[in-house]
């Protein structure tokens, strides 16, 4: 059997190249394993062969994302690889970004991908749910156990074998829950598992509950008459005629709507696209759900400074955490941007 | 400004006003059109005033 | 209270025309037995049949799996309040037919479910598929009611235990262990300096085949109360559950419950283990809310340090499992939780219905929507007439050559919440 | 009416229980959790669990809940929890392409009856 053909990624660095002072540099390709491809050429034995070595910047990668991911995409097609690898980047943060990218759009392509980084990498809450990810030490020093995880489950995807569980192939969880048999039985562990609680030791929830973020309250409004305050609402207020096609539950976008010279929304102008509570109120007047009415009226009266040019609104129902998370950074990127100071959320 | 309070205290809201209902929550159509907007105005200057107060954790503006 | 459980290995079980025991073979006298099991006019029939681990059989529908246990001495009987007198068990000696386990089977409603195969990679998913099983196969009297006939199955089964754990009446056991439980002054003076856990164990409670019995009442008129683990061991609580084949507790999980078993190993070395805390989980949300409140109150009261707390089918326990952690958890006293998910065939659905951060610490016993393939069985016990019926399942699971295609809840005992597995999930 | 039992099984409209409004509508499962939340949007209280029984949502067609027979006026944040939750366990399970006989499909109504009674009959 012919060796699996295998293509690395890593950055200048770990090229041997040089350290920040050259972070600029383009992709550039070479034949065979460099640096960590040589941990890799030993822990891959016969199985497969690191065919070529990408090297580029981080700084580069990082700047130029959407030609840079482009350019590389066809070095590695070149190869016709049957497995791409990238880093592992363990606590780099730059370097964990462009190695969860490209593995993305390599692995989009149709060329199994594996990463590894630290946890706490920022690549890693980006992209663990989109490749697989192995759970690196936060330095260097932990290359030869990196590899240890990376080569196997980089065989595997490239064989399409089977993958176990994250606990058992050492990839950051990606929220898909695996089966896979423990070495003790359930009530063992559980045992186990209180005797650490009860001794304020470390222990690890096999099931960890969902969780929401919390941020800091931000200050206070210090002259609300001077604000310029916008309206974000889960509540499903469209245009009537829901230009954007919003989905009525599991929104897989929000829209950004132009209410300049609106006094009033009204049942001819505007509805609900919301399908998780009953619409004909909404639908009557959408002013029950956002009020432009009252602060346009508190605008002319000058209580406020002004009522911002566009709402913004998506379906609060069923929609997935990660996708109003995503909603929520961007429409806050837009909110800055035309320097909003406060934001009215309504939902249903 | 939310219906059940509770919910936005768990996804981490830090200025919560409650509101009227799920499908209304700045409206009531029991009410006339005046009366409504009233209420929705009492309710918008609640929002207002949340936003012009200090808090230092997940705050309900009764 | 203390108790001995005498362990009596079995290697085999035959059928003959007189009752005994011998190096380690159980012979049933299957005339006798059919006899003391037909006395009840709800049943028109019943076939016996054993099973072997490593045979090519499958057993389906499954009702519930019992291990022959029998009172050799101290009060009371095997199954107080249903088949035995009403009397507090839980002291003195038991034996234990190791091994084996009777297995009631037959269709109770059109969707019964379980499924427990003796090889092949489904009998990786059954505990069940490791014991000697005689399987008890009923058929109705013509217009019994759904109820009467589950009731008389129920019987069949925990009658047919008791019978075979009589055979072996003068057998001397090969091992004996002993559990002993104090009362809780006593206990706490025993081991002043270790941490003290009770165990909270919830029982499915909600009608026609979702039934619990404990000492023979029906587990959802009782409010939670305290038991001497010993007194499980004894069958102080019998399944009437039939649904959910992969998470409902069995007879036989209830007399092994593996949270006693694994707290008991640790009595007197790590923590003190003060006793089972029982509670139910209803359909109305008031007695959830009353039974969560007294199960905390409870705990309190016996001012534990930590507890873990089973739970017992899908769907609204998850609700029952986070009010009782939370409300614990609220005390102060740290909680374990032991649960299974139904996180989708691919893995990517909240796998509770309910959820809360201070459950944080939590013990899985695996997805129970990963489907598998359970290849044909030279020999099928029961019918497979009911398999596409079943949850798990859909039409067209059942191939022709007796392949079935379904998702492993179909499977009995699969993803058990009391931890009697090492099946579990990331 | 002290209490709504909206219900899809019409096995129920034989029963007369006291104090209880029954709500039938020949419809499906996920409907039966939709009314209710209506109903709950407008005020009134969830008294049963709507995933009462292990049965799986995508397994039984019947489903009875019952809830308080008015409106408290403010949303209830329990009820509106339990119900999303409902909704969204219903929504991971594949719909079924099971046909059901006649034999099984009073099965399932009998079970939906007892399970639904054991709330009733002990508490109301």
């Amino acid at each position: 059997m012919s060796k699996l053909r295998v293509v690395h990624y890593i950055n200048q660095f770990f090229a041997q190249i040089g350290g920040e002072e050259m972070a600029h540099i383009p992709p550039e390709k070479r034949d065979g394993p460099i640096g960590p491809g040589l941990a890799f050429k030993a822990q891959f034995g016969d199985e497969a062969e690191i065919v070529a070595t990408i090297i580029c910047g981080d700084s580069y990668f990082n700047e130029n994302l959407d030609t840079v991911t482009k350019t590389i995409l066809e070095m590695v097609k070149e190869e016709q690889p049957d497995l791409f690898i990238a880093g592992p980047a363990f606590n780099a943060g730059r370097y964990g970004v462009a190695c969860g990218s490209i593995a993305k759009v390599v692995q989009k392509s149709g060329i199994p991908s594996i990463t590894g980084m630290y946890i706490e990498n920022p690549g890693a809450d980006m992209f663990k749910q989109d490749i697989y990810i192995i759970s690196t030490k936060n330095n260097a020093a932990g290359m030869r156990s990196a590899v240890k995880d990376m080569a196997p489950l980089g065989l595997k995807l490239a064989r399409n074998e089977k993958i176990g569980a994250s606990i058992e192939e050492g990839y950051i969880p990606n929220g898909v829950r695996v089966n896979f048999f423990e070495k003790e039985r359930g009530s063992q562990r559980a045992v186990k598992m209180l005797l650490q609680k009860l001794a304020g030791k470390e222990f690890v929830t096999e099931y960890p509950m969902p969780t929401f973020d919390r941020v800091e309250p931000q200050a206070p409004v210090e002259d609300i008459t001077k604000a310029k305050i916008a309206i974000v609402t889960s509540g499903g207020i469209v245009p009537k005629g829901n230009p954007d096609r919003i989905e009525s539950s599991s929104a897989s976008k929000f829209g950004k709507y132009d209410i300049d010279g609106v006094n009033d929304l009204t049942a001819e102008t505007y509805e609900t696209a919301h399908g998780g509570y009953d619409p004909t109120y909404a639908n009557k007047d959408a002013d029950r759900v956002i009020p432009v009415d009252v602060l346009r009226q508190y605008e002319k009266e000058g209580r406020i400074g002004q009522l911002n040019r566009y709402f913004y609104s998506t379906v609060g129902n069923g929609t997935a955490v990660a996708s109003a998370k995503k909603f929520g950074a961007e429409i806050a990127k837009d909110l800055i941007s035309q320097n909003v100071s406060a934001v009215i959320l309504t939902s249903t | 400004m939310c219906t059940v309070t509770p919910i936005s205290l768990t996804v981490g809201a830090n200025r919560i006003v409650p509101t009227v209902a799920i499908p209304h929550p700045l409206g009531n159509p029991a009410y006339t059109m005046d009366e409504e907007l009233e209420l929705r105005k009492e309710l918008v200057d609640k929002a207002l005033k949340a936003l012009q107060t200090e808090v230092y954790k997940q705050t309900i503006f009764e | 209270m203390k108790l001995e459980l005498g362990y009596i290995n079995v290697k085999g079980v035959k059928f003959a025309t007189e009752n005994k025991f011998e190096n380690g073979i159980v012979y049933v006298d299957e005339l006798a037995l059919k006899e003391l099991l037909l006395k009840d006019s709800s049943l028109e029939d019943c076939n016996f049949d054993v099973a072997y681990p490593g045979e090519s059989v499958r057993i389906t529908p499954v009702k519930d799996v019992i291990e022959p246990r029998l009172k050799v001495e101290g009060p009371g009987g095997i199954f107080p309040g249903v088949i035995s007198k009403l009397e507090t068990v839980g002291s003195g000696k038991t034996h234990v037919l190791r091994g084996m386990a009777i297995v009631t089977a037959g269709k109770i409603v059109g969707f019964q479910e379980g499924i427990i195969d003796m090889s092949g990679p489904g009998a990786d998913y059954t505990p069940f598929s490791q014991l000697i099983n005689l399987v008890v196969v009923c058929k109705p009297a013509p217009m019994v009611e759904a109820h009467d006939y589950e009731e008389a199955v129920r019987l069949a089964g925990l009658k047919a235990a008791n019978f075979v754990a009589e055979i072996a009446k003068d057998a001397v056991p090969d091992e004996v262990m002993a559990y002993e439980t104090k009362g809780l002054i006593d206990s706490i003076n025993e081991y002043p300096n270790l941490p003290r856990v009770a165990y909270v164990q919830m029982l499915q409670s909600q009608g026609l085949l979702h039934d619990t019995y404990v000492y023979g009442v029906d587990a959802k008129k009782i409010v939670p109360t305290i038991l001497y683990p010993t007194e499980i061991f004894d069958g102080a609580i019998i399944s009437g559950n039939c649904v959910s084949a992969c998470d409902k507790n069995t007879t036989y999980h209830h007399q092994n419950n593996p949270v006693v078993t694994d707290l008991y190993a640790q009595h007197g070395k790590t923590i003190n283990f003060v006793g089972v805390i029982i509670t139910n989980e209803n359909v109305y949300l008031a007695d959830k809310v009353r039974s969560s409140d007294w199960t905390a109150k409870l705990a309190e009261f016996l001012q534990v340090d930590g507890v873990i707390i089973s739970q017992e089918g899908f769907g609204n326990p998850d609700t029952d499992l986070i009010l009782n952690c939370k409300k614990i958890e609220q005390k102060g006293i740290k909680t374990v939780i032991i649960t299974d998910e139904y996180a989708g065939q691919d893995g990517k659905s909240q796998s509770l219905a309910d959820a809360d951060v201070l459950a944080n610490a939590v013990v899985t016993g695996g997805n129970a929507n990963q489907v598998i393939t359970l290849p044909s069985m030279d020999k099928v016990i029961g019918t497979l007439k009911y398999v596409d019926k079943i949850a798990g399942s859909h039409a067209g699971s059942l191939a022709d050559d007796g392949t079935i295609i379904a998702e492993i809840q179909v499977i009995t005992g699969a993803t058990n919440e009391l931890g009697f597995n090492k099946l579990s999930a990331r | 009416m002290k209490y709504i039992l909206i219900t899809n099984n019409d096995s129920l409209l034989n029963s007369s229980y006291k104090n209880i409004n029954v709500v039938y509508k020949n419809c499906s499962y996920i409907e039966v959790l939709l009314r209710v939340r209506a109903y709950i949007h407008k005020g009134h209280t969830i008294l049963t669990h709507p995933l009462s029984s292990s049965l799986k949502p995508n397994e039984t067609p019947f489903k009875s809940i019952l809830i308080s027979g008015s409106s408290k006026g403010a949303t209830d944040a329990f009820s509106v929890d339990i119900i999303e939750q409902a909704i969204e366990a219903y929504k991971k399970f594949p719909q079924s392409n099971k046909s059901l006989n006649q034999k099984i499909i009073d099965d399932f109504k009998l079970v939906d009856k007892t399970v639904i009674e054991s709330a009733i009959l002990n508490n109301l």
